[in-house]
């Protein structure tokens, strides 16, 4: 059973289980700045040398449904906060946002997951993450602020735009796309043959920042634990339902629903600190970071495919 | 005497300390020079206060210390713009130190506004 | 008047600074705290004093300062509790600074105790 | 009493602060030891100042920011070296602050110059 | 000759010819963290793949008695430096500790030069690895301070068993032991097929550091410096002594005897620091990485690989 | 068109752009020293393979002869800065220097290029690479002091000798020498596979940083970006000039010549500040950083083998 797992969950659980002991094991920044960027640039030219080889045009529809679709997640997360959860406006819709918008090891965590069941998807997904990075964001914010004038949006646009994750993930997405793989093939043996290798380094980090985050549990209280908990099961039913009406392959859209499910903690915290700054950051990396992004690694990827699978048996 | 002496004098006027979420380096940055101050010192630091845990090494993004030579007028202007614009939303501490004047006549006669390098 | 202002005043009262080996830096922590302190800023720092260079770009453990903003007995408290327990067998240093209270109304009516923010 | 007091007494004297560009560090280093420091402190700060932007995350060389507690006159004799020797080519600022004695019997008698540990 | 040893070598002695002439080659201390950590974690995983593939029932007890006889060690070293080196009490405690211990770095430079004389070894000698990290560490306190209720048990205990050393070097021990190497292929090409690089980096890195330690040998004295070139020597005798009696192969042996001679300079350290304070540790880092760790690295390992093979070919 | 270009060009182009939009994108400063140290232990293997497989002795001339033409460049430099830009004495003298030596990424980047052109060069250019760093340090000295006392001509030799740019490639190219390519097998994997990952990585903060340069521009005035990319195209005719007469191969000379055109930011920064500390180092890095690195990597590298083909055609 563990065989269907992929060795760098291990790495999560060993982070984990050391920031609990009170390890002194801790990543340095710089590393962790070097993780996220090679990730970042890794994934962008996976996608770009995969559109490289196809016809592009076929994946403007899709692109735009998926985008679209993904604006009801931050709206239904927002409601619930507000309604159920009693939370102050500012933070229900900081925390919206976060849950709206995706996060990036959580979707390589499933693709590896899918490539060790032995099922194909297309490294066009990787366009979709770039493009899933804004609109909760922008959602989130105009849930906050209405469309006021002091929502600066100028310059949080900016901020959103120009952070490193979109910068990275498109331009790499670019350099990918004008090359193709046998123009970039030099770069390969760097960005895919060491893939795992820094993926598993990273997740051994998030591991211990994970454990770290479980004391702001207590802050962040049982109400918001069950929704991190929740919440990305309903996005990712949301995704297995937009794949299926796209005519997705199951592991295309095993991996939206991984992305809808995923909530941010590199974009969204960023942008929300600017956009939204009366809302009180614990509670949104509280809730992404210790509880759904362990969520999703260790349970919620092989869960989403099992959904998706019997969803398209379903309908078969 | 008038006259700029070669070597420089030690500073002395008053030192202001800001350290704030890293988010707001960038703004800070502007508004310390805005206030008035010619220069400015910066540096990583982690911390903890009534927001909790700010470190790095764990995601959460750092703290940055500024650290700014200025005359009492700048400083004022100093601590009142950031207080004022961030104290409310931000995790923000700020505080200023009269500097040492060695007592040493070259140097008395300094205003306390001239800055250190002739 | 005794109304919070809405903008909070720079912090006046004191800044204890702790410089000592990293491997006290969790115990540090507790003690500072422990004393009454509502925050502090670390920072990772080299040095040189008694025991020889510390460094860790050499294999050797830095060392880490801490800098906490409280009033006067919390800063005998800390000096006393961090000297008292590792100035004997461990690197480290303290001292403290009283920071400059701007000539100002508003916040001269404040007792120093006050934190920075209301 | 005049026995040493087997707990050590926070630093009571000056701590004198030196920001100059990082190629300055092992002569700077250098010449506050021979100024009569005891030890230092040292950590890795950018800034700005009339030389414009000092960052080593562009590939520019980062500026070092020394922190050095002494006696008075120690602290005048590395004010004045490291002004005198630098302050003219280098990006160079130094201060200096007289820190705070507790108001309390053991340490009150003791000179200023007595080391912190015992 | 030069062939015979391994070109990581080269780098160490660049680090040090760099260091003593005052060059401002220096490793930051991320990548020095990032290099022990990657070193840690390509050893935990060669062993746990090791494990994977055998039958372990058949370790239990060449660990028990490899463990037990490391507390040899500290026990001589302690005596000799307490009574031919008259030095205080505590720091007779906390050096013998560190020599007890072992380094991670000098087991990976002993593993190469087996490579290269087309000798062979068994990926468990890293499980020993794992286990010779403690027992030293136990034997200083309680030479340090008898079993007095003042030697603080628990944090000693915690420190040393949560200290990264021994977390990663487990956690990736379990880790490769659980998947096997089929299992963790994905992770191969990062943590073998760099594995040299990486190690002539930290090399790199230990050279310019055991440069600015040689400063510390006039604070250590002649007594130290002779010490901390003979000991290892006892104790690679020593471990000699326990393969050849265990029956291990000559390259197993080889490798117990380099981690018998090796100092720690990671996890005793940190320990010492906590466990006896009193204790200078100038002293017993400037031995341990001032005079062992180079004499190991270029002088000790094939030495000790010498003294196997004269031994192996005299009890033939 | 844009086949032609290696496409670690696109990671410089994207960091420029990131950098210009005020992007949050920032390569830590570890990270910066990592790729530095890798990079020249890389080239200076390289070198040191090649001259483990060929006789020796045949380099000793041509290197004489590149290393004393090197110093024409800052001999033009420095008239053309004085008179024609009407600096100071001690700037122009600052700024020769930096273009009489040499940048180690400009060089991959011309490898990098050539290769990509199908065109050969021998690994013995990086030995060049290793002597042309110096000349242009001294004679930027020798102007700015004539041979006075003061010039303090051993702190500077010493800086610039053991400035770790020089401690690497030299000491890189002595264990290629010693051990070469087959007993250093063991390290290609990691610093030939992974080459152009690594500077794909600089690349990208070196366009970051140029951006950040940019500034600059208004201090450095409109005659220096002329000179910023004039002086490059006459050092590589130079080059060529040279490489022709010294009989090299096509791919040798262009490379020849882009050693000629690189300008340094890495060693002659530092010496320079340590022997001239009257210039103001943001004349010279605007210069050097802020234009002629820009314009050699996107369009310099590529027009000096126009040249450089151009004119072996015409001598044919
Ligand atoms: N009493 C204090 N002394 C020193 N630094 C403090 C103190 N309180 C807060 N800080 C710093 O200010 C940051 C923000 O404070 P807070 O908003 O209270 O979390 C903290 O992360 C600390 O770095
Ligand atoms: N006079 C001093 N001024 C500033 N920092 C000092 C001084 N003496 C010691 N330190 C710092 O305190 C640490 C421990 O001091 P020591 O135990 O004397 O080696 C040193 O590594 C320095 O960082
Ligand atoms: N007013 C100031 N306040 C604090 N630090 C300063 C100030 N002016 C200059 N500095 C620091 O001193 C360095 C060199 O200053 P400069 O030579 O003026 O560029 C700067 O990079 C800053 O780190
Ligand atoms: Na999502
Ligand atoms: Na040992
Ligand atoms: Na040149």
């Amino acid at each position: 059973m563990l065989a269907a797992i992929d060795p760098v969950v291990g790495f999560f659980v060993l982070g984990l289980v050391a920031g609990l002991l009170g390890s002194d094991l801790k990543l340095s920044s710089g590393l962790y700045d070097t993780l996220t960027i090679y990730l970042l640039i890794a994934i962008g030219l996976k996608g770009g040398f995969e559109l490289a080889s196809r016809d592009v045009t076929s994946l403007i529809l899709p692109t735009a449904v998926i985008v679209v679709a993904s604006a009801v997640t931050p709206m239904v997360a927002y409601q619930i906060l507000l309604r159920l959860g009693r939370l102050p406006h500012a933070d229900a819709a900081s925390i919206s946002a976060h849950y709206g918008s995706v996060s990036v090891v959580t979707f390589a965590v499933g693709a590896s997951y899918l490539g060790r069941q032995g099922l194909d998807y297309d490294g066009f997904m990787s366009v979709f993450l770039v493009f899933l990075e804004f609109p909760a964001l922008i959602v989130g914010v105009l849930l906050a602020k209405g469309l006021k004038a002091d929502a600066n949006w100028r310059r949080l646009a900016h901020e959103v735009l120009t952070g490193k994750a979109i910068v990275l993930l498109l331009g790499a997405l670019l350099i990918g796309w004008i090359w193709g793989r046998e123009g970039g093939k030099a770069l390969v043996p760097f960005f895919e043959g060491l893939f795992k290798g820094f993926l598993a380094l990273f997740l051994l980090g998030m591991g211990v920042t994970t454990a770290a985050r479980f004391g702001d549990l207590r802050r962040v209280g049982l109400f918001l634990v069950g929704f991190g908990i929740l919440m990305p099961i309903v996005s990712a039913a949301g995704g297995v339902l937009v794949g299926w009406l796209l005519g997705l392959s199951v592991g295309n859209t095993h991996l939206l629903a991984v992305l809808y499910a995923s909530a941010s903690y590199i974009a969204a915290p960023a942008a929300m600190r600017i956009a939204i700054p009366e809302a009180n950051p614990a509670l949104s990396m509280g809730a992404s970071l210790g509880v759904t992004f362990p969520f999703n690694v260790v349970a919620g990827v092989p869960l989403y495919l099992a959904m998706t699978q019997t969803f398209y048996r379903m309908m078969a | 005497m008038n006259a700029p002496s070669p070597t420089p004098s030690p500073y002395h006027g008053f030192v202001v300390v800001v350290i704030a979420e890293a988010e707001l380096e960038s703004v800070l940055r502007d508004d310390i020079l805005h206030a008035g101050a010619q220069g400015y010192t910066v540096s990583e630091v982690r911390g903890r206060g009534n927001r909790g845990l700010r470190d790095d090494r764990l995601l959460l993004s750092n703290n940055v210390r500024f650290e700014v030579l200025c005359d009492e007028a700048t400083a004022r202007r100093v601590l009142d713009t950031v207080l004022g614009r961030y104290g409310r939303h931000y995790g923000i501490v700020a505080y200023a130190l009269p500097t040492w004047t060695p007592p040493d006549a070259s140097s008395a006669h300094r205003p306390p506004l001239t800055r250190v390098r002739d």
